[in-house]
């Protein structure tokens, strides 16, 4: 049996059920506690758990993760929120070195099982500064892991696979997604854990690939609706969830079906998930493209604030539908 | 915030208020009274649904940004965080200009670009309107730099809240100003809070924060940000110490703020009590003390004051009615602005590929 | 007629040229000044040119960083040196927010002049935290340029374009390159620029791409030689120069021409300038590809310390070589 | 380095260091001629080319972490810079393992991969071992929480250079240490550089770069680094703070480094003048004085302090033979320590792609 939760209640149960699983569980972060969290995914968690779980920093992010890097060490397992994942610019050294590096330099002697998560994405008005979508950034180095869920079901799922992870993992979440709903197993009938490394084949079809992550899963689920009905054209719809370890296999199995991909990704253009799909994709399932890779980012320029315009910079079903056009 | 109960000393005595005309002090409390009737207009249509992601009211505060601005002159710039619609209006940009930025407008300021944390008017200079916290801290100092590499008398101010000074930047950037004597005054806007966090909860510190300056052996100073009369005197005594002696200086200014950390601020009457802003609205306005300070001293009147009110208020609804006919930006314009060479089409721009879009 | 300078000191001699012609150009960084430049890229500035324009710094790259950017908004023009490119990590929100995103916040206000620059490399056995290689990681924010010289007379060229820029330019060094040698033209015959964009073919062939940057250029043109004398395999060995902007018509040209392209690239593997490239091939050149893109990157792991075997995770002539071969 | 001409007083007395038994007393001078032998060592064979990257030398300061680290209990951690081989060694560490880290060969403490600026020891509560100025600052307080998450008395010693206070994530951690109030002790090993640059021209300060915590409200104290007595004796207090009370301590060693900042350092000898070098080594040498000391105590002869020394060299000289003998890593190696779960093989590794060459 499961419940209809949004996605911000389905990462909040997951939360929950992995504080009380592992008393070294301790979620850490700017206004989580007291305030509930800026976005409210830690809602209620400090009233039940108390002070020692579930923790308020100062605004202090290389401090406050470096900390929590450091309890790592030691056993303590931290799941840090980031207000927005953007503010990782003032944290990126603890982030990319203490905790990417560290276990390599030690020659795997240390290992450091931290969670980091927050809001990262485009499309809430707020500007340049707090749009950054920093997933293929982060997959980029060795000894980090990186996810993007798309639906509740997966939020939770793979929050609860992070915190047990014993590697730091990269949890990224968008702020557009934390209101919609979703069909989540009850905790009744078991524990519902997602391993990181799986894609979701979220819609079947026929005659092209579209591949996406996080909330652009659900402007292609939209797209292909679209393309089915006006245009008669069948997409696969493929959910990569987990950026690293990355679902190669499910990619490449799809566009060897389609023979045609359209990428579907908010960040910008140079680089992204997206280039690194495309270049995976051409190198293992060459024989089988029956049209160049395209792909559908974030509009070249830092995120505009203007409400008015916001939204076509970002990928949007308008957008995805297209540049299907073009290639199929 | 903390000092509410301190003794009070008057500071209209002081060379740089008694100096002042008449008219300048009375143009004093229409700045501050444009600034909240400005983001009371801005309030409104906010909560109607015109604008976007956050918005970060200054009110309660507005004595710092007219109080220290209004020392400026020709050399010396300015730059702060989000909370940057005061420094806007009081260094002369217009309310149209700047309402059309929140409304997302091409007319605004920065083109709808940048939105409520982004103004800026380098022609005036103001340098922002930045969002991440502190991250303007560096910025400042380079302000300061600038000035002093060129051989002007000048100053820089830079701007920052009670929490952002646990930012690393913020130290690394004190260390340097008082290493390289740059002509930098860092004012700390000391609400109480950050959002939800006391100051208490946020920070460790001796007697103040701006205390910490003096691990840099740096100047620093308190001011009683209720009074504009305090906060001209001593910010003047800093500024003339950077001009002067190539001196920074600390400031910590206790002020409040009426609303939530922004208007999306839900709890902003759970992590403090009602009592508590009433009595700052009571008791420690700055605009509400120095209208009444200037009928004292015979300069307004009850009608002339409400008279300026009124006229910021009229001024305010014109920038709403500006920014609601104003054009939204194009999709074409989201590609412009990214780099000086290809705006300016130079030969630079001729050369390789610039945007990356499939 | 020109002279024979090594990497170091070409640029070395762009910098003084710079700061002659422009009272503006202010060099910053640790030990720039007094030490004469960690590795001696400065060296005698400071003597020549004095405080005022030769300026050390506290280990405190983000304030000095940030001081920089807002000095360059009232024309200062500084050219920065990271010790090492990879202490970024201290200063990203500098890097990418100030620097990247205040022309596009301020409608177009502002613009940032500066220069950033130092070694950016693996393989002087530094290990993990030294040796990041971030031009991808850079050229993925608009607002930013971004290059990679490989000889000396590129150095210097592009060193000097990038302190006319009007916009930040991060100019990235390789170490292992600093003592090589080449010609550079005199400065009697005139002012030697070198335009960011513009790509360099180092060789002609006719039967594969390898397409390169930095140090990389030099292994493919080892390999170049090593694939035609014991193989009979001619490649062009294009030498992109500048990563953003970035010859994409070099790059498609060349492709036409030999239908084949290897990569090389010393990013770890997942993205990379290597990954974007390849997109923007398979995109533009589809049907003149015979045979999938490969690359070679630096093995995927963060940079190991033993001199022992640190070459080895780099690209190198061999593994072009072996590469090349698995599509020729 | 500032202290010098600082009263002197004495420290044997201070009950730490009363309560050592004579045997413990000259395990001290072991450990701190264990070290300088086994740098000695390292320096020729650097020299020699068997090493590459960065060599950074602790010769002249080792009574900082060989009279740290001798008050530590089962419960206390420590961490420090990339001038670490002292630390490793004192912890117990041996010089097999060292010597071949350094060699970049498969047997070395984190099997090649981490080199001179990366030895950890976690079953002996040493974390490393850290290249990126201050970046090891946050983790040292993260030690410290977990501590007392856990609930253990114990201790977090984190070291950093003079030149490594100006980083941001420094002043971001000392401020949530007072704050949270953290079991850690901050040890700044002042040796009166950071590369070429001397502490004046790096760091504004009043007294000394300690006194900086007291804008955090925290405890400090300066520490004449030729006295291990008065190492112990002043860390001891700030160990039992943290231990007892969760206190945080800022302590500034005054020491001196004799090589150049790294063995690379051509400009060793430009920056400070021979004559300075000189009278540290004649006059503040922390073995030197130490063996004086114990002499005169009855606890050491001339001969038993050679031998010591002898002993300690030959250690050496076989640790380089160890090393020399060892083999290298492959290069399947550089592939393995990068993810726990693909190391352990577990469910988890099998599913997705992890590592990406073409
Ligand atoms: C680096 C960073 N971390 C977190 C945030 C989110 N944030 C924005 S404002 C703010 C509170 C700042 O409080 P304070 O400095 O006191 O300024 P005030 O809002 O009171 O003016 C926080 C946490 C941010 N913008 N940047
Ligand atoms: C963030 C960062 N910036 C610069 C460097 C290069 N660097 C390494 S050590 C050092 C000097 C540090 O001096 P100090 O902190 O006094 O320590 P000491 O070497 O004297 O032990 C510098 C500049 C670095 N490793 N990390
Ligand atoms: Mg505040
Ligand atoms: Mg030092």
């Amino acid at each position: 049996m499961s419940r209809t939760l949004t996605f911000r209640e389905a990462i909040r149960e997951g939360l929950d059920e992995e504080l009380a699983r592992d008393p070294n569980v301790v979620i850490m972060g700017e206004e989580v506690a007291q305030y509930n969290g800026a976005y409210k995914v830690t809602e209620g968690l400090w009233a039940k758990w108390g002070d020692k779980r579930i923790v308020d920093t100062p605004i202090s992010e290389a401090g406050f993760i470096g900390m929590g890097i450091g309890a790592s060490m030691l056993g303590v397992r931290p799941v840090m929120e980031l207000m927005f994942w953007s503010f990782h610019s003032v944290a990126f050294d603890q982030l990319v070195n203490n905790a990417a590096c560290v276990r390599y330099m030690s020659g795997g002697l240390i290992n450091v099982p931290i969670v980091m998560r927050g809001p990262a994405n485009g499309g809430n008005n707020v500007g340049a500064t707090h749009c950054h979508v920093p997933e293929a950034l982060f997959a980029s180095f060795p000894g980090l892991k990186v996810c993007v869920p798309a639906t509740p079901a997966d939020a939770k799922g793979l929050i609860k696979a992070a915190i047990r992870d014993n590697d730091p993992v990269y949890f990224m979440e968008n702020v557009l997604l934390y209101g919609t709903t979703g069909e989540v197993p009850d905790p009744a009938e078991g524990d519902f854990v997602i391993p990181l490394g799986l894609a979701d084949l979220k819609r079947q079809g026929s005659d092209i690939s579209l591949i996406a992550h996080g909330r652009s899963v659900l402007h292609a689920l939209a797209a292909a609706e679209t393309l089915q009905a006006e245009h008669g054209i069948s997409c696969d719809v493929l959910d990569l969830r987990s950026i690293r370890p990355l679902d190669q296999d499910a990619i490449i199995k799809s566009v060897m079906k389609t023979n045609r991909a359209v990428l579907i990704d908010e960040s910008k253009g140079f680089g992204g998930v997206s280039a690194m799909v495309s270049h995976i994709i051409q190198e293992n399932a060459f024989d089988y493209l029956d049209a160049p890779i395209k792909r559908v980012t974030t509009i070249d320029a830092p995120a505009i604030y203007s409400p008015h315009v916001e939204n076509e910079q970002l990928p949007n079903p308008r957008r995805i539908v297209e540049k299907v056009l073009t290639i199929a | 915030m903390t000092s509410a109960s301190a003794p009070h000393l008057d500071f209209a005595g002081s060379p740089i208020n008694q100096s002042m005309t008449p008219d300048q002090k009375v143009e004093l409390f229409n700045q501050m009274v444009r600034v909240r009737r400005f983001e009371q207009a801005a309030l409104k249509y906010y909560n109607a649904g015109k604008m976007g992601g956050f918005l970060h009211l200054y009110i309660g505060q507005e004595s710092v940004a007219v109080g220290t601005l209004s020392l400026c002159g020709p050399n010396d710039h300015n730059i702060t965080a989000y909370r940057c619609h005061a420094h806007a209006l009081t260094v002369g940009m217009n309310m149209n200009e700047c309402m059309a930025e929140l409304f997302g407008k091409s007319t605004g300021c920065s083109k709808g670009k940048g939105g409520s944390m982004h103004f800026f008017a380098p022609d005036k200079n103001y340098w922002g309107g930045h969002g991440i916290v502190a991250g303007q801290t560096p910025l400042g100092l380079g302000l300061a730099y600038g000035l002093k590499y060129k051989g002007l008398e000048g100053c820089s101010l830079c701007y920052l809240g009670d929490g952002a000074v646990n930012q690393g930047a913020f130290h690394e950037s004190l260390n340097i100003a008082a290493l390289f004597e740059l002509p930098v005054v860092y004012i700390i806007e000391n609400n109480g809070y950050s959002m939800g966090t006391s100051q208490k909860r946020s920070s460790s510190f001796r007697g103040c924060l701006a205390q910490r300056a003096e691990g840099y052996d740096m100047e620093w100073d308190v001011i009683n940000g209720s009074d504009i009369y305090e906060v001209r005197a001593k910010t003047h005594i800093a500024m003339e110490r950077a001009r002067k002696e190539h001196k920074p200086t600390l400031l910590e200014i206790d002020t409040y703020r009426y609303y939530g950390h922004s208007v999306a601020d839900a709890n902003a009457k759970k992590y403090r009590t009602p009592e508590e802003i009433e009595n700052y609205k009571q008791n420690h306005d700055p605009i509400t003390l120095f209208r009444k300070r200037l009928i004292n001293e015979g300069l307004l009147t009850e009608e002339s004051a409400d008279a300026i009110s009124k006229a910021a208020a009229d001024e305010a609804a014109a920038s709403v009615k500006f920014a609601e006919e104003s054009p939204a930006p194009t999709i074409a314009d989201i590609s412009t602005d990214v780099y000086w060479e290809t705006d300016h089409n130079t030969p630079a721009a001729q050369i390789g590929r610039h945007f990356f879009n499939d």
